[in-house]
């Protein structure tokens, strides 16, 4: 598992680090720490011109082979940049859905005019993607998409008709990429498309999902007769649930170090508060503490796990469990920050409803063990995919 | 019987949508159904002797009225008038205090709250740090107070303030005073939880008088603590309600969503959390039970009256997790619409944590006993 | 909920408490708070002799009717005589499964002839009972009941061959009653009946478990042919789900306070091995003997909830969460006992394995979450009858 | 590859059978065996320097052994050996104590231990009870130990012993000496986990000389210190170990048990508690390899050397609980055959614990980083 950094990516990370310093200034200071999940909704103009700064000097999609426009970083200057950026406490990556999941979708399956058409503008940060996967009646479950796409010959278009929901940034976004159901008979996982889509189009409406917190971060997109060019179809029809599994992969990727810093971010806040009031001395809040900073630790340690070794394509076990193990890791983190502060957990920074950035972050990672697969969820993909336990029947209902 | 009556009611006055208009307000409840539980139903009169024109029922009769409230997630001062002022005045006020003031709950005229914590985060006698100092014939009390249920709306507030220099359950005192007394001056503190309001009182050279000083000065901790273990009953009791309710919304939900072919609640990892939830509910409503039995004796007298510190402390340290995880387990279960804001999970959510964080966490009640056990 | 104790129930337990004082002596001296669970083995004899020092003077079924030979005691003086019981370290009723189960199953379902028979031994302490209800491939699943019973004409009796599982006190009785099936044709629990036999006959052979613990406290059962008199049916052939299920009720009765006056005691030797050994000061430590105190404290008002109010037959919300808390409370609590004696815990009484009191604990409560119904079949029981949610699909194997 | 010829070897020498006879025996592990892991496979000689005839491998595939051991549960003087003796003799010996000792390590023909905790159930710097007082150029030595690792088997014991007087991490000194020193009394601890044996030994004016030191008196703790975080990465390692195998027993056992008519495996609750004693055990393994990678630059040298403490405490905190953890879901999850003695779980069981217990449980290490943390 060792992971060792060369004396030249001791460098490269001295680079990274002077040039957030020299550029998260100015304008962007006000963005230092913002527009991280549950803060997805704030600064979304500044944070894409940041975005574009971070383009400019190639600071973008800086794992990307060269020829699409990325530095061709290896696996080591990725964790180390992403370690550095949360480190320094730059911002949320507005384009992290084009750079972690569009992108790397289209290197892997799309077609050369795709890769033309859409990677250039994800690394210059000027197009931002979001995406299109769950939809209110499946929650996660990928086969019970309802959404439709059809070809109109006479358009020479895919038309989609359907609502997909939980989507972060599709206010902000250019595009969107979504799967439907290519074939109306068609059950399950079978009968699936990949698509390509522009938000800026009579057919789709988006609308925010008031949250526990107040604010609303994810969306609601309604999609009426919306139009895809027919070279707008990432492989084939009926491919969409296999490109859809490969982006699975995607999504386990070097960022996870990067949110690891942020998570050790969180935890660095919790534990000067509790240095301000005096909690560090109790013996029970420094058990928790002490446990928060340990699994925070191992998270880092399985994350090197993942990424090194044998790059045999499979899912690592270690990788399996990586969702259940940091979205449990975090809610608890939620939960240790407001007993850390005591009653005064409770105080808002303002009426109506503002709230504190540890306010936020623990009513919002009663998310992170829902989306992308509920914590129950996860456990049944680690039991049959890990262990090969006895699949879920299928039960008739009466 | 008693139960079924407040459920009718509760279901009525505390619906999803009063519940929300009551959190938005400042005030934190709706002035017109407080009226018609006071003038109706006479809840705030519910454990007030006789002869101060109350129902003369026990704590255990209030304890089910308070679960049910935790239930329904009624929004009003009942908790701060009942629970605390209610119960200062029967523990400590002097007898003209309670003719004049329970008297005036009965009728619907007058609510009330206790101001004991200061800004340390402590919730025993080390709370206190408002001061009092003698002045001739007056008293001038100076300092500082959160956390104060429904401190901005309250027309009665019970001060505990300590003499100066004093520690612990030294020198303790409690005082009496209309919220209008010069010098007291009241703000809102908007919380997490907008279901019960919370402020902050500062105290600036409050004149008062011996009439308002509630029994002997500097000796009103056991007083004091009392009222505080009497409480502590009192949200055990809400938060059990809302461990119940917490799972009917989670079994009702469950019940109806379908994924992957099937009613959610077919599944067994779903079937064996609402199992957990369920005993936590039960094993919940048993410790507040017979908390509530203590606390009755406590009041009137019985041979369980010395085991209310304990009782107390069993009750909250269990229930606060309790509530707690089931809510919490309620929002997962949910999925998704658990987490918006439009279901009502998430009220419960919150609830739950800041009646844990109110007069002292499991982990503080824990401490608690092993005191009692060990020390 | 409240229970209340009159003058008069104070001064049947002071009457109790005076008895055990002057009896629970000599001889009797060295069963002090022997023979409780995972300790059934130690002390048959002794312990049946004590049995009948206690019927001697009224001490066993108090709570029967008394033309049964009980003291028809109501059930505060239950409650008392259980705690008085449990307080003084009386030892474990080598008698408890024929005065808690076999007895009240005959008088609630068995035939005059039945009570007459075998009542009178129960109550005198001289025959002893065993249950016989698991099976090896059965598990909790009485449906799976594989024992199978027949008529034989020609003898007059029911013939009864299969195999029992975790049958305590085998070795030492004189009676088990068996669940089989009395219709080979039958499945699920349809077809079972309800036998009483003598355990002395060449057909029934009994062997010793050997538990985790080193020692055999549990056994199997085998019948080969054993017979069983026509008359020692319960009920009819077919009813013996119903009564089982019956059976199950008297189960959870007033003896669940002698039980946690049992685990009273037990917690009180851990807190003593804390105050001795100093970590009665550590604050985690604090904590979890608080959290045992206050588990087994609301475990008792929980019991009392069970036994008070309305009884309307139906098992109460409270009774059905009852085993899977007390499990997992017992179960902790050897966690904690291990815990607080640090590196001591290992060290046993003498070779070549002797456990201490406490480890003998620890060990067997591992049994508890286990027999009775695994805490999983608990929490499948607690959301079908307690909350209504749908059963256990029937999965067909393919 | 490594891991892969410790499989085939373990499987075969580390059945169930061969466990039982070890665990039945006083001295705990066949001779027999332990020679042809001398013989055969090296591996007492893994780590040691190649100067001393050792393979001269790192921690990482020290880890990789002791891991696979922890698996197969192997009964062995190995962990004393290699993880105690060997270590302190890196970490502290004089050039002529490595160059003896080491050498008859390497030959198979000496096995040895680490002495250091007392009576009072401490794994700190106050675990050392035992003392040293100078007499002459003789130095003697006088105390009692409790719970060394086949203290009562081993060739050579290391003693930690402390100035008379002196408390907390002053006044260490270590001593190396052959068990057979005059004055050397011990005796086998029976254990509740019967797989690795325990020992008491008392030391009764042990007249020893400046040869048998090791460094410095007085001045030995940075030393002792070091060799137990060694010692606790390899303990975590065998947990993380044992964390897996019961998770593949249970696994195995699920698959095959038929219950409701379906294999155990199949129900959802059970899947639920299997997918976490996997998480655990990843965990543990992730938490075990860096630890390993640390503690090979603690030993040769690196950047990462620094980091040991706070490792071995993260793994020995996370293994502790993931093992204990895991083989008690493994017993619930096989059901009644998890309880009885013929079936292996148990002995997992066993282990869990007195690993969690040796040399600090879960609780003892959080709070080790929370001093590195808050303090």
């Amino acid at each position: 598992m060792k992971i060792s950094f060369s004396p030249e990516d001791e460098k490269f990370r001295a680079e990274v680090a002077q040039w957030l310093t020299q550029n998260l200034v100015g304008e962007f200071e006000q963005l230092k720490f913002r527009g991280g999940p549950g803060d997805e909704h704030m600064f979304p103009q500044a944070r894409k011109k940041w975005e574009q700064k971070l383009a400019q000097d190639g600071w973008t999609c800086i794992g990307w082979p060269k020829e699409y426009g990325g530095r061709g970083c290896s696996i080591e200057q990725q964790v180390i940049f992403n370690e550095e950026y949360a480190r320094a406490g730059a911002p949320g990556h507005v384009g992290h859905i084009g750079e972690g999941l569009a992108g790397p979708t289209l290197i892997a399956f799309g077609s050369e005019a795709q890769k033309q058409k859409y990677l250039p503008g994800i690394v210059a940060g000027t197009e931002l993607w979001c995406q299109g996967y769950s939809e209110p009646g499946a929650g996660s479950d990928l086969a019970n998409v309802k959404t439709k796409a059809y070809f109109d010959e006479a358009k020479g278009k895919w038309i989609i008709s359907g609502q997909k929901v939980w989507t972060s940034l599709a206010h902000e976004s250019d595009y969107i990429f979504v799967i439907a159901r290519t074939n109306p008979d068609s059950i399950a996982h079978k009968g699936l498309g990949f698509f390509l889509m522009k938000m800026d189009q009579p057919g789709i409406e988006v609308r925010g999902i008031k949250q526990l917190t107040g604010t609303s971060e994810f969306n609601e997109v309604f999609f009426d007769q919306a139009e895809c060019d027919a070279d707008d179809i990432v492989g084939k029809p009926g491919e969409g649930w296999a490109i859809a599994m490969g982006l699975l992969g995607f999504e386990r990727g070097v960022s996870t170090l990067g949110q690891q810093m942020q998570f050790h971010n969180e935890l660095n806040q919790v534990i000067a508060i509790a240095k301000a009031n005096g909690n560090d001395k109790d013996p029970i809040i420094r058990q928790r503490i002490a446990e928060a900073h340990v699994r925070l630790k191992i998270m880092r340690y399985n994350s090197m796990r993942m990424l090194s070794d044998e790059g045999d394509g499979g899912l690592k076990k270690e990788a399996l469990i990586y969702k259940l193990y940091w979205s449990t890791w975090h809610r608890d983190l939620g939960e240790l920050a407001m007993d850390v502060m005591g009653p005064e957990a409770e105080i808002l920074a303002s009426a109506p409803y503002n709230l504190t950035r540890l306010q936020a972050m623990y009513l919002f990672v009663r998310s992170d063990t829902i989306y992308g697969g509920t914590n129950e969820i996860q456990r049944n993909i680690i039991a049959e995919r890990g262990l090969g336990m006895p699949k879920e029947p299928k039960i008739q209902m009466n | 019987m008693i139960r079924d009556t407040a459920q009718a009611f509760l279901a009525d006055v505390s619906s999803s949508s009063a519940i929300r208009n009551a959190m938005a307000s400042e005030q934190g409840f709706e002035t017109q159904i407080w009226q018609r539980i006071c003038t109706e139903m006479y809840w705030q009169a519910i454990h007030i002797p006789e002869e101060y024109g109350g129902m003369g029922l026990g704590y255990v009769e209030l304890v089910i009225m308070l679960e049910e409230m935790g239930r329904y997630l009624l929004c009003s001062p009942f908790f701060s008038t009942v629970c605390l002022g209610t119960n200062a005045l029967i523990v400590a006020g002097t007898a003209a205090q309670k003719q004049q003031y329970l008297s005036q709950i009965c009728q619907g005229s007058l609510t009330a709250t206790l101001a004991y914590t200061g800004n340390n985060g402590r919730w025993d006698a080390d709370a206190v740090q408002a001061t009092v100092t003698t002045d001739g014939d007056h008293y001038l009390l100076n300092g500082r107070y959160r956390y104060v249920p429904d401190g901005h709306s309250a027309g009665l507030i019970i001060f505990a303030v300590r003499d100066e220099g004093s520690t612990g359950v030294d020198g303790i005192s409690l005082f009496a005073l209309d919220a209008n007394t010069p010098g007291v001056k009241r703000s809102w503190l908007p919380t997490m939880d907008e279901t019960r309001k919370q402020a902050e009182i500062t105290l600036d050279q409050v004149c008062v008088t011996k009439a308002d000083l509630m029994g002997e000065q500097g000796k009103a901790w056991p007083q004091l603590n009392k009222i505080i273990q009497l409480a502590t009953v009192a949200v055990a009791a809400e938060q059990a309600g809302g461990a119940q309710q917490t799972l009917d919304l989670t079994v009702e939900y469950t019940q109806e969503r379908v994924q992957f072919g099937r009613p959610v609640a077919g599944f067994q990892a779903v079937k064996h959390q609402a199992a957990d939830m369920m005993l936590r509910a039960e094993v919940a409503k048993s410790a507040v039970y017979y908390a509530a039995c203590v606390a009755e004796e406590a009041l009137n007298g019985g041979p369980l009256a010395n085991e209310l510190a304990e009782a107390a402390s069993v009750a909250k340290s269990y229930c606060s997790q309790g509530y707690f995880s089931n809510a919490s387990d309620a929002i997962q279960l949910h999925g998704g619409v658990g987490f918006t804001w439009e279901y009502d999970v998430h009220l419960y959510f919150k609830r739950a944590k800041s009646s844990e964080l109110f007069l002292g966490n499991s982990a503080y009640h824990r401490e608690l006993i092993a005191q009692i056990l060990l020390d």
